[in-house]
């Protein structure tokens, strides 16, 4: 199974998806965003960063690159397509996942570590995790809070399309770090082949980086072969 | 011309030293030329004749100081390049940006080493955190670091952030970037002969014209208006131009690189060209620019932000080219070597300056008399008055003063993992530890510095900052190989700034050779003073090791049931202490005394210990003493302690303070599994160092048994009190 | 061809939070300035060649319909002149 | 007291480097708009009280003083009207 790791410019998350790809034993290659053709890949991972700076919004400008027609051709055939912190805004600024993410509630940019519950398991991402469990994930984000009108969150949630929610690592109260709505951390579209999320799993591969809660979801993905 | 000179604050002598170089009267563009390279930014007039005793040698050094940035092996053909930056002026007018374009800047030199930058330390000094203005500043600076280092990808590991009055005008922003080669990637600002000089990046405007001019001069009083424009950084720019500079030296396509910053093209192409032993002709007409009509003067002074040039190697310049193209940046010729030494200047086809490259590289030098301020010496030689105060109650402030508090609220807005190469992040040891992959190797990395020591007591002050940032290394496990130091200091014309600059550089050399790290890079940032008074000698130094990652310590208690051991003199002294300051308002007394010969064998005892897998846990005593060093090992975990302290028979209270929480260097808390215990003492006892036991972990409560009672705390309310002062500031809104 | 710049503001839709309003609100407010509401949103001056002030508005528009995210944000073309 | 509606454009100073407009300006000319320039900045929409349209006036420039900041931004007061 060979990845994609879309690189817009300014991207910077782009080597430590490769190092978790990688990790995990799947083989990833980098795909400049002004590439038509994703020919060849079996999945397509948009990198953290700050692609265009993420000047006017955050994934705004790079949601418009060449190479988001054959993401979205992807998406449309079911392969997988994982989009994490800035790839999960370009996902969703391209409409390809709903809703948006606007500025954390705190207004500043926030690295740190958070609690993140698995809301369902049945997908390729989280095969590896049990249902509830809550994982010790990173966040470095400043616009992060997910935001959907109530049309679109109640479709979300009714077809269970949440996959990961902020939760408590230790009871704490205020462990939502960016007031996203209904404590949302990472979304999947209705076929459960696309993956959105702003917490970073790909920092999280090895003991020596801290925590390895991240790995089980790389490593789901490698029986995982579609197309 | 000699009036010109007058108004752009060339003096007298200097002007007739140009004119005696050039053999002739220098022409308007000229003179500009002199004016920025003979700023003391550029020239380093006052202290380059200080600076050359700073021990430079060493094993782990590849690239001294002299280049963008120094170099060190760390071993498996890996290097690390590493410098520290100032930028203070353009910080003090506007924060946020001055902050960002600082960040940009270290960035860039580190490129220019051939290094990919991989991590960044900020080292911030401002006025009293009460006062509305110091606070403004600090959210802009935290902000604009943020704002570039988390954009451009170089996640902000570490750095050191101080409180003190002497600031409040003039705060102190100064970047320290490291950048991991391999060593056969290493680049210089080198050129043959004959060669283009590519220019690469973004467009030149108006923007911090005269900027290192500026930044070298007292602040004045001048009006908004006659303000340099502010220069404005640019991340996204920033990062595209880092990963074309890497590419085309990756591919071998370029013999030389070289930064464009203070002094922008004059100072780059003409240094370039002087260190290569050649000359240069540059033609303006072919500078990319972003503003019409800009004058020979604007494009050769201008600073605008996210500027490189590159020197391609025979035959590649075209794919030096396309590499640029790809990444949407432009790179065209602009100048090329020539065999005449000089900076030759064209402009509309015409020549509109030749100068020797020697005479503008090498400004005169100033060796001046210093003469120490009698009022400092009165404040240090002053007797302290008797101290009283409950312990009990002591703690939770001194936890709580701005300059002990937790920089949480700071850390949490950098990225500091991006690149997953951080295995030690903020708040979780005295050093950031950052992992070479695929391999074994970590790097160790602190600045450090105590405004309190180096006021009082200059020379000693510098001498405990390379000694605390050389501990900080060491409990993490790491040797410490070279360090980079930041010198920020007052007017050095006056005999109290001259002073206490010499006194700064005797003190770094004497800690240098005793402590066997040589510098290998640094800079220097003098006139910091506003309405004639000086900031506090402040030599920021940033020290970088190496260790096996497998075996690191951290600063956290971590399981229960661990001994806690200090090694070290059970003693502390409260000279230029935090306590007093708490207790009395007073910035006073001897700091405390440092035995180098000590401070090296107890660092080495620490790292034995680490690497023979004793201890995983480590934190120095530094702010504070004992007892808040006891408090911030308990934090990251939660865990508390019981520890036993003696007071010797019948000391007076302020004795019993002392001991509490007074600060004395080479000292280091750390903790052993019972098991390990004998092996530890005996290996310690072996060394001939001082030692004692002073308790256990566990529990939810730091509890001090001492002579007079017992004194105990909730470890949940001393952690909320450390961390309120800069939540409330930063995530506040006044 | 002829120049036009157009200014285009593009505002958070109502009832969607804007905690940089809210911040701005407080500080009008700490340095005694009693406001109701502030909402804060982006403007842009475009400069951009076009026939005709007809077309030249069709532009912008189009132009406004690409920046704005409609999922929480609307645009309103504010202005638009012929520069000289 | 009547309630006053204030438009405040902050945006950036002639000269001064906006890498937002550039970036901007680069994405709109890919996606085949050719544009001359774009210059990114802020509006602000606040309400509050006053008395009279001259004092709304007066106080929506003091607050447009307060929140540019002078080294880099000029603001201007591009609308102000009374709400019903
Ligand atoms: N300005 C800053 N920026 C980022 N991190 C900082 C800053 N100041 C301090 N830190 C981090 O906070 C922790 C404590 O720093 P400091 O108080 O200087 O330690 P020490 O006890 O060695 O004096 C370290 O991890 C340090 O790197
Ligand atoms: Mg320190």
């Amino acid at each position: 199974m060979k990845w994609a790791i879309i690189r817009f410019p300014g991207s910077n998350c782009d080597e430590d998806a490769r190092f978790a790809l990688e990790k995990a034993g799947l083989k990833a290659e980098y795909v400049w965003h002004t590439e038509t053709s994703l020919k060849g890949f079996d999945g397509a991972f948009l990198p953290g960063g700050f692609s265009y700076g993420d000047y006017l919004r955050a994934g705004a400008l790079a949601a418009k690159s060449p190479v988001m027609e054959e993401v979205r051709r992807f998406a449309h055939e079911g392969r997988p397509v994982i989009g994490v912190c800035n790839g999960f805004q370009v996902l969703t600024e391209a409409g390809i996942l709903p809703g948006a993410l606007l500025a954390n509630l705190n207004l500043h940019f926030t690295c740190k570590e958070v609690g993140v519950r698995v809301e369902r398991n049945d997908l390729p991402f989280t095969r590896l995790y049990q249902k509830r469990q809550v994982l010790r994930l990173p966040i470095a984000h400043a616009e992060g809070r997910y935001y959907a009108d109530a049309e679109t969150l109640a479709r979300l949630e009714g077809e269970g399309l949440v996959v990961f929610r902020y939760a408590p690592l230790k009871g704490e109260t205020d462990y939502n770090p960016n007031g996203s709505l209904h404590d949302i951390a990472g979304i999947t579209n209705e076929r459960g082949n696309v993956l959105g999320m702003m917490p970073h799993p790909e920092r999280a591969v090895d003991e020596v980086l801290g925590g390895t809660d991240g790995l089980p979801l790389f490593l789901g993905l490698l029986e995982e072969v579609t197309g | 011309m000699e009036t010109l000179a007058q108004e752009i604050g060339i003096p007298e002598e200097e002007y007739r030293e140009i004119t005696q170089r050039l053999g002739r009267e220098p022409n308007r563009v000229e003179l500009f030329l002199f004016k920025v390279m003979w700023s003391e930014h550029c020239a380093y007039k006052n202290s380059r004749p200080l600076l050359k005793q700073l021990p430079k040698e060493g094993e782990a050094v590849l690239q001294g100081p002299g280049e963008n940035a120094g170099v060190v092996r760390i071993g498996e053909g890996w290097a690390v390049a590493f410098k520290i930056e100032s930028h203070n002026h353009p910080s003090a007018v506007e924060p946020f940006q001055g902050a960002a374009t600082g960040v940009g800047g270290i960035i860039r030199d580190i490129m220019s080493m051939g290094a990919r930058p991989i991590a960044l330390l900020d080292s911030l000094r401002f006025g009293p955190l009460g006062d509305a203005r110091s606070r403004y500043l600090l959210k802009g600076v935290v902000s604009g670091i943020a704002h570039y280092g988390n954009a451009i990808g170089v996640p902000t590991v570490g750095g050191d952030l101080y409180f003190h009055e002497g600031y409040r005008e003039n705060p102190l922003v100064n970047a320290m970037c490291l950048g991991l080669l391999r060593e056969e990637h290493l680049r210089r600002s080198q050129a043959s002969l004959g060669r283009p000089i590519y220019y690469a990046g973004a467009k030149t405007g108006r923007d911090g014209i005269g900027g290192a001019a500026f930044a070298s001069r007292e602040l004045s009083e001048d009006k908004e208006e006659d303000r340099p424009a502010v220069q404005v950084g640019d991340p996204f720019l920033g990062k595209l131009l880092m990963e074309a500079t890497l590419e085309a030296i990756e591919k071998d396509l370029v013999e030389g690189v070289q930064d464009m910053g203070a002094a922008g093209l004059t100072s780059s192409l003409s240094e370039l060209a002087f260190k290569s032993g050649l000359g240069v002709e540059l033609d303006l007409d072919r500078v990319p620019t972003r503003e019409r009509n800009m004058g020979p003067i604007e494009l050769l002074l201008s600073e605008s932000q996210e500027r490189m040039v590159l020197v391609p190697k025979e035959g590649r310049e075209r794919e030096l080219e396309e590499v640029f193209r790809k990444w949407g940046l432009d790179c065209v010729p602009v100048a090329r070597t020539i065999p005449e030494r000089v900076f030759r200047v064209l402009f509309r086809g015409e020549v509109v300056a030749e100068v020797p490259t020697e005479a503008l590289a090498e400004a005169p030098t100033y060796v001046r008399i210093g003469r120490e301020d009698p009022e400092i010496r009165r404040l240090r030689e002053m007797p302290l008055p008797p101290l009283a105060a409950n312990p009990q109650e002591i703690l939770p402030q001194l936890l709580a003063s701005p300059n002990l508090a937790s920089r949480e609220a700071i850390y949490e807005r950098y990225d500091h993992q991006v690149g997953t190469r951080t295995t030690l992040v903020p708040g979780k040891g005295d050093a950031a530890v950052l992992w070479v992959k695929g391999t074994h190797l970590g790097i160790a990395t602190k600045v450090d510095q105590n405004p309190r020591y180096s006021r009082l007591h200059p020379r000693l002050g510098a001498m405990h900052a390379l000694a605390e940032a050389c501990r900080n290394v060491s409990v993490v496990g790491a040797k410490p190989l070279a360090y980079t130091d930041g010198l920020n200091l007052g007017s050095p014309e006056t005999p109290e700034g001259y002073f206490e600059l010499q006194e700064t550089l005797a003190g770094l050399r004497e800690a240098s050779e005793a402590l066997g790290v040589p510098v290998v890079s640094g800079n220097v940032s003098l006139y910091n003073e506003s309405g004639g008074r000086r900031i506090p000698p402040t030599a920021m130094v940033g020290v970088v090791g190496v260790l096996d990652i497998r075996r690191r310590a951290e600063m956290g208690f971590r399981r229960p049931g661990e001994v806690i051991l200090l090694l070290g003199e059970e003693k502390g002294e409260l000279g230029g202490s935090e306590v007093l300051y708490l207790l009395s308002g007073l910035e006073a007394g001897h700091p405390p005394r440092l035995d180098l010969e000590q401070e090296k064998r107890v660092q080495e005892a620490i790292r034995e210990l680490i690497a023979l897998g004793l201890t995983r846990t480590a934190h120095d005593l530094a702010e504070g003493g004992l007892l808040a060093a006891l408090a911030e090992m308990t934090f990251p975990y939660g865990l508390g302690a019981t520890v036993e302290v003696r007071t010797r028979g019948s000391e007076p209270p302020s004795g019993h303070l002392a001991l509490l929480f007074g600060e004395a260097p080479s000292r280091i808390l750390f903790t052993v599994d019972k098991e390990h215990l004998k092996e530890t003492t005996f290996r310690l006892e072996e060394m001939g160092l001082p030692y004692r036991v002073l308790g256990e972990t566990g529990g939810h409560t730091l509890t001090v048994l001492t002579p007079d009672g017992v004194l105990e705390w909730e470890v949940e309310e001393l952690l909320a009190a450390w961390k309120r002062p800069l939540r409330e500031v930063l995530d506040g809104q006044a | 061809m002829p120049k036009y710049q157009a200014t285009l503001l593009i505002e958070l839709k109502e009832g969607i939070l804007d905690p940089q309003g809210r911040a701005v609100e407080g500080v009008l407010k700490d340095l005694g300035h009693p406001v109701d509401s502030v909402r804060v949103g982006k403007v842009l001056e475009i400069v951009f060649p076009a026939e005709t002030l007809l077309e030249a508005e069709e532009k912008a528009r189009a132009m406004g319909r690409l920046l704005a995210n409609p999922v929480m944000e609307v645009f309103t073309l504010e202005a638009l002149k012929e520069l000289p």
